[in-house]
C-alpha cells in the first residue's frame, strides 16, 4: 500500500492537480459520452413512437 | 441539309451494328434493355418495377410531373447513379459492366449548360470531342455550330451568348459526337419555335438513321412516333 | 460465390445487428467495470511510486491507454469504411460512422492527459514533442471526418465520402507520425518519451495493460450503443423498425 | 493520352480567361509573406531563420485558395457530369485536371519563391533549394488538394471543409520542404528531406487520381 492517511493520496505527491485533473476529466468524458449516446438512442425512439401514434390516429 | 450529312455522315461507323449473332435471340432487336427498375432519392421512393426495351430506330418520351424522378431515371440510364433495384442493358451486357464502351456509345445532355462560359462555341465543340478522343475538324465543327444557327459566333465567348443560344451550343454536340443513344433531359427548354424544329428534325433524322433516343419533356413532344412511359 | 457470404450479410444486416448490439452492451459495460476497478486499484494502490517522476506519473495508466485506442479506433474505422467501399453493406458505414466520435474522444483525452503530464515533468503545457504533436493531427483527422459525415445529407454519400477520407488517413498517419518525429530530432525538442521511463516496472505495465483493456470494453460498449441510435435513425421508415417492441409500447 | 493533354489545354485556357482567379491566390502568397517581417520584426537572423517555414506555410495557404474551384465549376455547369461519362477513363481526366491546377497554382509560386527569398535575405544556393524543394511539393499540394476538393464538391460550407480535411494531411510536405532548406542552410544538406518528398510525390501521384477519381463518383451519384 502506497498511501499512510487518504489526505495523503489525495494529494499525491504534490501532483494532485496534475494526476486529479487528468483522472477527473477522463472520468467526466466517459460519463457523458454513454449518456449522449442514450440521449441519441431516447430521441429517436421517442419520434419513431410519435410516428406510429400519427399513422394510427391517420388509418383512424 | 445536304452538307450537314456530307459533314456528319462521313467516316461514321455503321451505328448499330447489323443485327449481329451477339444478341439474345429473345430480345432480338432491342440493344437497350431495362427490367424492374426501381430508383431511391433520400428515403423517397421514386419509381419501382419500372422496364422497357428500345431497339434501333425506337425513341422514348419519359413523361411525368415535376419530381417525379425523370431526371433520376436519366442518370441511372447512363451510370451516373446506381438504380435501388433492377437492371440496364446494353446490348445484352449490364452497362456497370461495360463502362468505357457504353459511355463510348452513348451521349448524355442533362439540364446543366455543361458549356464552358469562359471558351467560344468552337472551342467547347472541339474540346468535348478531345476529351472523349475525337479530333474534329473545321468543317465539322462549323457546320455542326451553323446548323444550328450559331452562324457568326463562333469565336464569341459562350457567356456572352444568350441562354436559348447557350443551348444550342450544347445540343451542336448532338451532331459532332457519333453516338447511337442520345440520352436528353428536356432538351426543348430555352428554344425558340425555330430551335424546337431544328432538333425534333435532328432527332428524327438520328432515330431514322438507326440511332435510339430517350428524352423527358413534360410538353407534348413536337415530332410523331415514339414510346412513352409514364412515371 | 453469393452462398458463401449470405451467413456474412445476415450479421451485417442492421436489422439482425440491431437486437445482437442490444444484446452486448451490458456484457460490454459489465466488463468495462470489472476491468476498470482493477485497473484504477493496481495504478493507485499496487503500482510503486515512481523513482523520477513521483506519484505524477500516475496519468500514464490513463494517457497511454487512451493515445492506444485513438489510434487502433483509426484502424477499425477505416477498416470499416475500406469493407462498406468494397462489399456495400449499409453496416459499414454506421460502425465507421459511430466509432468516430468515440475515437475523437479518446485522441481529446491522450491529448489533455499528455499536457497534465507535461507540465509537472518538463515544465510546460505543451511541448512539440513527435508523439504528442501526431495525436493532435490525430484528432484533426478524425474531426474532419466527423465533419465531412455531418456536412452530407444522405447518408450513403457520407459514408462512401467518410470512407474515402479514413483511407487516405490510414495511408497518411504513418507517414504523418514519421514525418514529425524526424522533424522533432532534427530540432532537438524536448522528446521525453513515454516508455523511455527507466523504472518501467512489471506492475505499472500490468496496470496500464488492464486499463487499456478497460478503455476497449468502453470504446466497444459507447460504439454499439451509438450504433444502436444510428441505424434507427436510418432505417426509420422499415417495417422491422415499426415493429421494435420499443417502438410499439 | 490525347484526352489528357486536352483537358490540360482546355483548363489552361478557362484559366488564361479568368487569369484574375489565379494571380489573386499568387497575390495572397506574396502578401502573407511579406505581413511576416511586420509581425515578427526586421532583424534579418531571426527572419532569415523563419523564411522557409514562412514560405512554405504562405504556398499551402495560396493552394488551398485555388483548391476549391479545382471541380466546383465543373460540377456547377453540368461539365464534370459530361467528364464522368466520357469514354475516356476518368482518372486520367483527373490526373489532367490536378496537372492543370499545379500549372495555374503551383508553378507560379515555385517561380515567384526565390524573389520573395531575397526579402528575407536567403542565400542564392538556399533559394535554388528552395525552388527544388517548391518544384517537388506543390505538386504533392495539388494532388492531395484534389483528393479533398472531391470529397467537399458541392457540400454545405465545403470551402471551410476543405481546409479542415486537407491541412492535416499536408503536414508531411510542409515538415520535408521547409526542412530541406533549413537543413541546407546550417550545413546538413538537402538531399534526404528532397529524396523523401521526392518518395512522397511519387506515392501520391499514384494514389490520388485514383481516390479523386472514387471521391468524384460519389459526388456525382
Amino acid at each position: 500500500m502506497n498511501w499512510n492517511s487518504p489526505a495523503e493520496f489525495f494529494a499525491m505527491g504534490g501532483y494532485a492537480l496534475y494526476v486529479w485533473g487528468s483522472f477527473i476529466v477522463c472520468a467526466a468524458i466517459m460519463v457523458m459520452e454513454p449518456m449522449l449516446a442514450k440521449k441519441r438512442q431516447r430521441d429517436i425512439l421517442r419520434t419513431l413512437r410519435r410516428e406510429r401514434i400519427a399513422e394510427e390516429l391517420d388509418r383512424q | 441539309m445536304a452538307d450537314f450529312f456530307a459533314a456528319r455522315g462521313a467516316g461514321r461507323p455503321d451505328r448499330i451494328p447489323p443485327n449481329s449473332g451477339t444478341m439474345q435471340p429473345s430480345m432480338s432487336a432491342s440493344v437497350l434493355s431495362v427490367s424492374d427498375l426501381a430508383c431511391v432519392r433520400g428515403e423517397r421512393r421514386l419509381f419501382s418495377g419500372l422496364g422497357f426495351d428500345l431497339a434501333p430506330g425506337e425513341w422514348l418520351h419519359v413523361q411525368g410531373e415535376n419530381g417525379s424522378g425523370k431526371t433520376t431515371l436519366l442518370r441511372a440510364l447512363v451510370g451516373l447513379s446506381h438504380p435501388a433495384e433492377g437492371e440496364i442493358r446494353w446490348r445484352g451486357e449490364p452497362i456497370r459492366q461495360l463502362g468505357e464502351e457504353y459511355r463510348q456509345e452513348l451521349l448524355y445532355l442533362g439540364h446543366h449548360g455543361a458549356v464552358k462560359e469562359e471558351l467560344t462555341p468552337l472551342e467547347n465543340l472541339r474540346l468535348a470531342a478531345a476529351l472523349d478522343g475525337r479530333t474534329l475538324d473545321d468543317r465539322e465543327t462549323l457546320a455542326a455550330l451553323h446548323r444550328f444557327g450559331l452562324k457568326g459566333r463562333e469565336e464569341l465567348p459562350v457567356r456572352f451568348l444568350s441562354a436559348g443560344q447557350k443551348r444550342r451550343v450544347l445540343l451542336a454536340r448532338l451532331v459532332t459526337r457519333n453516338a447511337p443513344l442520345w440520352v436528353l433531359d428536356e432538351p426543348f427548354t430555352a428554344l425558340d419555335v425555330k430551335a424546337v424544329d431544328m432538333l425534333s428534325a435532328l432527332i428524327s433524322e438520328h432515330v431514322a438513321q438507326g440511332g435510339l433516343a430517350i428524352l423527358t419533356s413534360h410538353q407534348a413532344m413536337p415530332m410523331p412516333g415514339g414510346k412513352a412511359i409514364v412515371l | 460465390m453469393n452462398n458463401r457470404f449470405i451467413n456474412w450479410f445476415r450479421f451485417a444486416s442492421p436489422q439482425s445487428f440491431y437486437p445482437l448490439a442490444g444484446k452486448m452492451i451490458p456484457w460490454f459495460w459489465g466488463l468495462t467495470a470489472i476491468f476498470g476497478v482493477v485497473g484504477l486499484w493496481i495504478s493507485f494502490f499496487v503500482a510503486p511510486t515512481d523513482a523520477v517522476q513521483g506519484e505524477g506519473y500516475r496519468i500514464i495508466f490513463i494517457h497511454v491507454p487512451a493515445s492506444w485506442m485513438s489510434m487502433f479506433i483509426y484502424l477499425v474505422m477505416a477498416a470499416w469504411a475500406g469493407l462498406g467501399l468494397a462489399l456495400n453493406t449499409r453496416l459499414s458505414g454506421m460502425m465507421a460512422q459511430a466509432l468516430a466520435p468515440t475515437g475523437a474522444l479518446m485522441a481529446f483525452i491522450s491529448l489533455w492527459t499528455g499536457a497534465f503530464w507535461g507540465k509537472p515533468m518538463w515544465g510546460t503545457w505543451w511541448v512539440w514533442d513527435a508523439r504528442l504533436t501526431s495525436e493532435l493531427i490525430l484528432f484533426f483527422l478524425y474531426i474532419g471526418f466527423i465533419a465531412l459525415q455531418a456536412a452530407i445529407d444522405d447518408a450513403r454519400r457520407a459514408d462512401k465520402a467518410g470512407a474515402i477520407l479514413a483511407l487516405v488517413g490510414v495511408v497518411n498517419v504513418p507517414i504523418i507520425y514519421f514525418s514529425v518525429k524526424w522533424w522533432n530530432t532534427l530540432h532537438q525538442g524536448a522528446s521525453v518519451s513515454v516508455m523511455k521511463s527507466p523504472s518501467m516496472a512489471q506492475t505499472m505495465l500490468w496496470g496500464m495493460l488492464i486499463m487499456a483493456l478497460c478503455f476497449w470494453m468502453y470504446s466497444i460498449a459507447v460504439a454499439l450503443m451509438r450504433v444502436r441510435a444510428i441505424i434507427l435513425e436510418r432505417e426509420t421508415h422499415t417495417e422491422w423498425v415499426k415493429e421494435l417492441p420499443e417502438v410499439k409500447q | 493520352m490525347s484526352a489528357l493533354l486536352a483537358i490540360v489545354r482546355r483548363d489552361l485556357l478557362i484559366a488564361m480567361r479568368r487569369k484574375s482567379e489565379v494571380l489573386t491566390a499568387l497575390f495572397f502568397f506574396i502578401i502573407v509573406v511579406s505581413l511576416f517581417p511586420l509581425g515578427i520584426g526586421p532583424e534579418p537572423a531571426l527572419l532569415k531563420k523563419i523564411a522557409p517555414g514562412i514560405l512554405w506555410v504562405a504556398a499551402l495557404l495560396s493552394t488551398m485558395l485555388s483548391l476549391n474551384r479545382l471541380f466546383a465549376t465543373d460540377h456547377a455547369d453540368g461539365t464534370l457530369e459530361q467528364l464522368v461519362l466520357s469514354p475516356t477513363p476518368l482518372g486520367l481526366l483527373v490526373a489532367g485536371k490536378i496537372m492543370a491546377h499545379w500549372l495555374t497554382s503551383g508553378l507560379p509560386l515555385v517561380l515567384l519563391a526565390p524573389v520573395l527569398g531575397l526579402q528575407f535575405d536567403l542565400e542564392p544556393s538556399a533559394l535554388g533549394v528552395l525552388v527544388g524543394a517548391l518544384l517537388l511539393g506543390t505538386p504533392l499540394l495539388s494532388l492531395i488538394g484534389s483528393i479533398g476538393a472531391a470529397l467537399t464538391l458541392g457540400v454545405r460550407g465545403g470551402g471551410v471543409l476543405l481546409s479542415l480535411l486537407v491541412l492535416p494531411l499536408y503536414i508531411p510536405a510542409l515538415i520535408f520542404g521547409a526542412g530541406a532548406v533549413e537543413a541546407h542552410i546550417s550545413g546538413l544538406g538537402a538531399s534526404g528531406h528532397l529524396s523523401l518528398l521526392a518518395a512522397l510525390l511519387a506515392l501520391a501521384a499514384f494514389f490520388a487520381p485514383w481516390a479523386t477519381t472514387a471521391a468524384l463518383r460519389i459526388s456525382l451519384e
